[in-house]
């Protein structure tokens, strides 16, 4: 029964955490941002004033559907944080997690979906078809990736994929598989929804997409799912590709390095179209994921 | 010598006739010639069928008072009752041809074969 | 007594005939009634094994015997069939009120069930044969009492194939009948084992073809969309769940108990995997590749739907194919959960359809509002096809993956990863087009469907949770299969599989699942309360609103996406059917034109040269 | 124990009294019809065990064997008669509903042309079977024209045909006459040695035309499709139940009794599969029903020739199995096409759209027979179907299985347009009322489904059927027994 509020315990801890190193992280991407194009940008802490107002303002529903979407999107992402091993602090050390992580970002992005387009508004429609398709495209080489680890290291947990990187840093997957790193790396962009694949939430295309409707909490729930995913997903390529770190901070400054690279290189490129973000992701990525598995297989 | 002759002449003139026939009724447009050629064909079969049965020197098979029952002495009377039928026959399907053609002749009044073709499928 | 479960169902069908002519409800209630004994009795005699039955018959010289035995798998198949007649019947009951052909419906219903039962039951080619022609046979009037016109269509082409597919079954059939005196199953395997390795294959591809069309696979694949997309729509569940299942029946009977698989053992293997039967996992990720993309593409919900079974089919033969143990159970999990959840999609478009008349996704929208219990039950059931934790759809595309990685199949693998991530694409399609977004106004007053189709949505519902939650139920069915198949089990416990890497902890995920969405529950609690606004009072950036028809974005959905294939679309395998049989009779046309023009004098000059040639023919001999 | 030649002598001679009683009163020439034939059932039925026991010889006019015009009746005889009087009767039982302009006449051609058939099929004598063919045709030729319209054209081209093919015959005959000298059929086939290899090649030749044309064989048959279009229901229904059963036991009979030569039973198989495909092929393209239904009989004929002439016992039973079904099942075809057309006023298939619901008996006879055709089981044309295959199998004959099989496939594809179109689609044209054909259509469903479920019936004459036309010293022997 202890180590059950134990986790319980912990994992509220973990939430937070994630939370707030999520809403750091996208202050942080707006400075560099600023940088890059020679103005100051808000401060760092600008996501948390953002979040904080959102919620004290009221907004408006479209029905149940609309809070279900919300509240199942929020929900979905918790969860799959609880699969992550952030650093040291592995709650679940279960096997085929790697897979199952995939799926319930699925959960998180179907909930938001479903809410979005329940608002009735077209324009969120149409970036959720948009952002369906996309994902379609960079799931792919990410799951052939995916399919070479779990093939190489015969696990498919996060954890022992992990340890298979201990030791110096030299055995990274970074560096065993430089070319597979550099795929995850563009898949990683894509999955965030970053600069060259925000098709989905272009504001001068379709108003800002699926968040078109949702304002006040439902917008501040919205901000603090998209901070989470940033997080877990950061964490999966750390974990995958950097070997993981045994203390939360090592941890967190590898994720952050990833992260200003992953905006930097976001800024530099103008944005998709859609049928070309997929036709992008199945010719070069898809094609060296391959040609690495094909490698490994062999 | 004549032997020979004498019954190459009876078969290959039935044989002959026939082949009149046949050509009679695949080349000829009018119904009519067909029919009539048809006709010709009956006629050279029954010659042939009569031939057939043709033995030398004996006469018609009647028994009556000039020449006693001996089986010797006619000719092989088997295909000459044969002949009787085929002829009956034959006469019955010349008239209903006929027939036919009077009916078909008020359809489309025309004899030429060619034209009747409302079968076509 | 196994000939039991072929006779009530044949006897009551006559009966439900003969009654719905009086009151319409009466012949679905029949068929609910004939299919919950038949599961009831199934499900007494689960166990016995050696319940066999058979009596021989001596006809025209031929000594004859059927033979009838339940296994395992033919239990299960049975079940399955039962259990989803049972569930389509309750909701036909009500669906079918202003359906014009719904006592020929309800007579070939319990046919098709009574046939499927004899298939499934067979244990010699012949029997097996006679129930599988009767199949067809219902399964094609039921199809053409769909749609008029394109129902017609699609259930002639269903029966051409089939029929033609069954001919090369009986021309095989009768060959080793020959060979070894009997129709019956084991000295069949015996004889093909040691018979001559190429021929036996041969033998054995021909018996199976039929069970490929039935399934199916990829370039047999060509009447499923029709024949679903057309069906009346009570009896397109049934076709999508059921029908497409027996095939694989068919095929498991011939890979493993007439022995296909020790036949090819000694053949040149890829990776472990003799060739044969690599190229039928290939074919299998070929029929997932194509499916997906066509559905993604369809306009029509059942069509739509129809293209998803295909792809979902493609990953049961891949499980099968690779014969690997994760692969066997994994696919038939895979069938049994498939068969739940697609048929509560098409029991829910049923109700959709039943509601609204049309099938088309862009005439109908935001049916939420008016029918939220179908609308939960598509939800669920989308939530299973698309593979997604909680659910049973998941766990069996999960084990097929294990299976995939763990003999490194990159290609197999990647069609499977393509069709079930795709299958987000086309499974949120109808979700948003009909249930959310704008409701139409001539929709304004739909109610919810009546009581009694209600039920069987939400029985499908809890199955496809129960079996999300605990997959131990199915798997001790499917190790018994496996053991009398014999293939090794995969080791499992109530509520986790043990996969190639690692087991598979269905409860636990759910607990943390419900744990996540308590928490995001509580953050939108403490907020203030949000004000309950329209439909159309939405941010459409300065543009003026008027009508709910033209805000509803459902026509061509995915076009972006559709616009890369639609070159391969276009050139559809049906068109090469069409054109391949069309020409075939038109050489018929030209030879009447030939021979039989009408001219009399041809005729009798034809006589005369047959005389000829064969006076010839026979001189030069 | 009837003497067995009233059966054909009672037709002729009630043919001919028809006008008689047509003039007693105008209702009496139907009943007389189906009184003979029902009576011809009779005679059959009641010689049936004994002629199973051993093949009847009846003597003409009292002469011994070899000279006088004898009568054969075996088993396989047996069942043909039964076939032909069986046919007759139910279309004289479908005719109670039809009037005809000139009835008197065509019930006297109806019975001539049962009597010529039944005739036919249990002469053992050359000339007398010549003789019944002709009388056969004839009453063929005139019956077709009671349909009026363009059927005078149709039974124009068969006459033309019809004499060539008895002058072929009767060439035939002459020479075998000539070469043995005798016109009895066992006493031919005893001498056959005698006959030089030429002479023998060539009557052959011309029996395989002169009855080919009766059996309907490829070059042969172009004369079916115009008549079984054109001539009324009835006479379409006879002439393929009964009257093509007939060809096909002449030319079995002709061909395993006096040319057992397996070089001639190649030469019926290679035309038997072309009859077979070319039939179903243009029968596939038709938009007439009664053309369909005459080019499906056509290839059945075919079918039913290949599967006979190859010359194994099992092969020949399963031919006679199909011969019996088709017969049935034409018959029911023709019937059920027949009401179908008069209630929709046409014979174009797309007219005779939604039918099913209109006239249910029709329809349901028609589909009836249509799956029993295609072999669905527990009908009677599936165990044929099997017999077939398993025995074109046995001879190891692989490619005509397949053509067999081809065959059958394009089979079901114009049958189910048809049946599709009567009860899946909705009507257009407004019905006609039409006869009542319910008994019919009931007598011949019971049969239908009674063969396919329990064919055990006429296993045992199908058994000594093949049996005794493959051995023809056995019906040497049983004919000239005596000397």
């Amino acid at each position: 029964m202890i180590d059950l509020i134990y986790k319980i315990g912990h994992f509220l801890l973990i939430t937070v955490f994630a939370t707030a190193l999520g809403l750091l992280f996208m202050g942080i991407a707006r400075k560099i941002i600023a940088r890059i194009q020679k103005r100051y940008g808000p401060p760092v802490y600008q996501p948390y004033l953002d979040v904080l107002k959102l919620f004290g303002k009221d907004a408006i529903t479209h029905g149940f559907i609309f809070d279900f979407g919300a509240v199942m999107a929020l929900g979905g992402v918790i969860a799959t944080l609880f699969f992550i091993p952030l650093g040291s602090w592995q709650l679940y050390s279960m096997e085929g997690t790697v897979l199952l992580v995939i799926y319930l970002l699925a959960v998180a992005s179907l909930g938001m979906a479903m809410g979005t387009v329940g608002s009735g508004n077209p324009q969120a429609s149409i970036g959720i078809s948009r952002a369906l398709t996309q994902m379609l495209g960079y799931e792919l080489p990410f799951l052939v990736i995916l399919f070479s680890l779990i093939f190489r290291y015969q696990t498919s947990s996060i954890w022992g994929l992990m340890q298979a990187q201990a030791g110096s840093f030299l055995n990274w997957n970074l560096f065993a598989y430089p070319m597979m790193a550099l795929v995850a790396f563009v898949v990683l962009i894509g999955m965030m929804g970053k600069k060259p694949f925000d098709a989905m939430i272009a504001p001068s295309e379709i108003g800002s997409g699926p968040v078109v409707e949702s304002g006040g909490k439902y917008l501040g729930m919205l901000l603090l799912q998209k901070s989470i995913t940033i997080i877990i997903e950061l964490a999966l390529y750390v974990n995958l590709f950097l070997g993981g770190a045994d203390n939360i901070f090592s941890f967190s400054f590898k994720m952050l390095i990833v992260w200003i690279l992953a905006t930097m290189f976001g800024s530099l490129f103008p944005r998709f179209r859609i049928e070309d973000g997929v036709k992008f992701f199945w010719k070069w990525p898809l094609g060296i994921a391959i040609l690495q598995a094909l490698y490994i297989i062999i | 010598m004549l032997n020979f002759l004498e019954e190459w002449s009876f078969f290959g003139g039935s044989i002959l006739l026939i082949f009149i026939g046949l050509y009679g009724v695949l080349s000829r447009k009018n119904m009519i010639k067909i029919l009539i050629s048809l006709g010709l064909m009956d006629t050279g079969v029954n010659l042939l069928l009569v031939a057939l049965g043709y033995v030398e020197a004996a006469n018609a098979p009647i028994i009556n008072s000039v020449n006693p029952s001996n089986a010797a002495a006619f000719v092989d009377p088997i295909p000459q009752a044969l002949v009787l039928t085929s002829i009956v026959i034959g006469t019955a399907v010349l008239a209903l041809g006929l027939a036919l053609v009077m009916k078909i002749y008020d359809k489309y009044s025309t004899l030429n074969i060619s034209e009747i073709r409302g079968l076509k499928w | 007594m196994l000939t039991k479960y072929i006779f009530v169902p044949a006897a009551a069908a006559f009966a439900a005939y003969i009654l719905n002519k009086k009151n319409k409800k009466a012949g679905a209630t029949i068929t609910a009634l004939v299919s919950a004994y038949l599961l009831l009795s199934l499900a007494l005699i689960y166990g016995s094994w050696e319940l066999n039955q058979s009596f021989n018959l001596s006809l025209m010289g031929y000594q004859l015997e059927f033979l009838m035995a339940l296994t395992p798998l033919s239990w299960l198949f049975a079940v399955l069939t039962s259990a989803i007649s049972l569930l389509i019947a309750v909701f036909s009951i009500d669906s079918q009120a202003d359906f014009k052909f719904s006592s020929v419906f309800n007579l070939n219903f319990l046919l098709v069930i009574g046939s499927i039962m004899g298939v499934l039951f067979a244990r010699d080619f012949l029997t097996l044969f006679i129930f599988w022609e009767l199949m067809t046979w219902t399964s094609f009037y039921l199809i053409s009492s769909g749609k008029k016109k394109m129902a017609g269509r699609a259930a002639y082409r269903y029966l051409i194939l089939s029929a033609a597919a069954a001919y090369s079954f009986l021309m095989a059939v009768i060959f080793i009948f020959q060979q070894t005196g009997s129709f019956a199953f084991e000295p069949a395997a015996e004889f093909l084992l040691n018979n001559s390795a190429p021929q036996s294959i041969l033998l054995l591809l021909a018996i199976s073809l039929p069970f490929w069309v039935k399934a199916g696979i990829f370039p047999l694949h060509v009447w499923v969309k029709d024949a679903h997309g057309n069906a009346p729509k009570e009896f397109s569940p049934f076709l999508s769940g059921m029908l497409l299942k027996v095939g694989f029946y068919g095929l498991i009977v011939v890979f493993h108990q007439l022995s296909f698989f020790k036949i090819i053992e000694n053949t040149i293997a890829y990776r472990g995997l003799p060739l044969l039967s690599y190229l039928f996992a290939l074919l299998g990720a070929v029929t997932i590749i194509t499916g997906t993309i066509l559905a993604i593409r369809q306009e029509d919900m059942k069509k739509l739907i129809a293209y998803s079974s295909i792809s979902q089919m493609g990953y049961i033969i891949i499980g099968i194919a690779i014969a690997t143990p994760l692969g066997f159970s994994g696919s038939m999990l895979h069938l049994m959960n498939h068969l739940i959840f697609k048929s509560t999609i098409f029991l829910a478009l049923a109700a959709v359809i039943y509601r609204t008349g049309t099938t088309k996704m862009y005439e109908v929208g935001g049916l939420i509002f008016r029918m939220p219990l179908t609308f939960a039950a598509y939800l669920t059931a989308i939530i299973a096809l698309a593979g997604i934790p909680p659910t049973n759809g998941f766990i069996s595309k999960w084990v097929i993956y294990q299976a995939l990685i763990e003999k490194g199949y990159l290609f197999l693998a990647l069609a499977a990863f393509f069709g079930s991530i795709a299958s987000f694409m086309y499974v949120f399609k109808p979700l948003s087009t009909v249930f959310l977004g704008q409701l139409k106004p001539q929709h304004q007053e739909i109610k919810e469907v009546p009581l009694l189709m209600k039920i069987p949505m939400l029985i499908l519902i809890g199955v496809i949770v129960l079996f999300g939650v605990f997959p131990g139920i199915q798997m001790n069915i499917i190790s018994q299969i496996s053991g009398d198949l014999g293939i090794e089990t995969v080791n499992y416990s109530l509520y986790s599989i043990q996969g190639a890497f690692g087991a598979w902890n269905s409860l636990y995920i759910f607990n943390v699942f419900a744990a996540g969405f308590v928490i995001a529950l509580l953050v939108f609690g403490l907020a203030k309360k949000s004000k309950l606004v329209g439909l159309l009072d939405t941010y459409s950036s300065g543009e003026y609103v008027t009508d709910a028809e033209s805000y509803h974005y459902a026509y061509q959905y995915y076009r972006p996406f559709d616009r890369l294939f639609d070159n391969l679309a276009a050139k559809s395998l049906t068109g090469f059917y069409e054109t391949l049989t069309a020409n075939l009779l038109k050489s018929g046309e030209s030879f009447r034109r030939i021979f039989a023009a009408g001219r009399v004098q041809n005729y009798a000059l034809y006589s005369v040269l047959l005389f000829v040639i064969l006076a010839a023919v026979g001189w030069i001999i | 124990m009837v003497n067995l030649t009233l059966i054909i002598a009672l037709p002729l001679l009630m043919a001919f009294t028809m006008p008689i009683f047509k003039m007693l009163n105008s209702k009496l020439p139907k009943f007389i019809a189906l009184l003979t034939t029902a009576f011809n059932l009779i005679v059959l039925s009641s010689n049936f065990t004994e002629i199973m026991a051993a093949p009847l010889i009846l003597e003409l006019g009292g002469w011994q064997a070899p000279f006088a015009i004898n009568l054969y009746v075996g088993p396989l005889a047996l069942v043909a008669a039964f076939l032909i009087n069986g046919s007759a009767f139910i279309l004289s039982i479908y005719n109670l509903s039809q009037d005809y302009q000139f009835d008197d006449k065509f019930y006297l051609l109806f019975l001539m042309i049962t009597a010529g058939a039944s005739g036919m099929v249990m002469t053992g004598d050359l000339f007398n079977l010549f003789v019944f063919i002709e009388i056969t045709s004839i009453a063929a030729y005139s019956l077709t024209t009671f349909a009026g319209g363009s059927s005078y054209e149709a039974s124009f081209k068969y006459l033309i045909i019809g004499g060539v093919g008895s002058v072929f015959l009767l060439l035939g005959i002459g020479f075998t006459y000539s070469a043995v000298g005798s016109l009895n059929l066992a006493e031919i086939a005893a001498s056959a040695g005698l006959i030089n290899p030429l002479l023998l090649q060539i009557t052959a030749l011309l029996f395989l035309i002169g009855i080919g044309i009766e059996a309907e064989l490829f070059p042969l048959n172009f004369w079916v499709p115009d008549i079984y279009t054109e001539a009324p229901t009835a006479v379409s229904g006879i002439m393929s139940g009964a009257v093509s059963a007939a060809g096909i036991y002449a030319l079995a009979r002709i061909f395993f009794t006096l040319f057992p030569a397996q070089q001639f039973f190649n030469y019926l198989l290679v035309i038997g599969v072309i009859t077979l495909i070319m039939g179903e092929l243009i029968a596939y393209q038709q938009e007439n029903i009664k053309r369909m239904l005459a080019y499906s009989s056509l290839a059945q004929m075919g079918l039913i020739v290949t599967v006979i002439s190859l010359g194994t016992e099992a092969a020949v039973k399963a031919g006679l199995f199909q011969l019996i079904n088709h017969s049935i099942l034409k018959v029911l075809l023709f019937i059920s096409a027949g009401v179908l057309i008069s209630a929709a006023g046409s014979k174009k298939i797309k007219d005779l759209a939604g039918l099913g619901t209109k006239k249910p008996t029709a329809a349901f006879g028609f589909t009836i027979a249509a799956m029993g055709i295609l072999g669905v089981p527990f009908l009677n044309g599936f165990i044929s179907k099997f017999m077939i295959i398993s025995s074109s199998l046995n001879a190891d004959q692989f490619l005509i299985t397949f053509l067999i099989l081809a065959a059958a496939l394009i089979e079901i594809a114009y049958y189910l347009k048809v049946v599709q179109k009567l009860y899946f689609e909705d009507l257009e044209i407004e019905v006609k009322n039409t006869a009542v054909i319910t008994v019919p259509v009931i007598l011949l469903t019971l049969l239908i489904i009674g063969l396919g479920v329990y064919p055990q019936l006429i296993a045992e004459p199908l058994e000594k059927a093949a049996a005794e036309i493959l051995n023809n010293s056995r019906y040497i022997m049983t004919v000239l027994g005596g000397i």
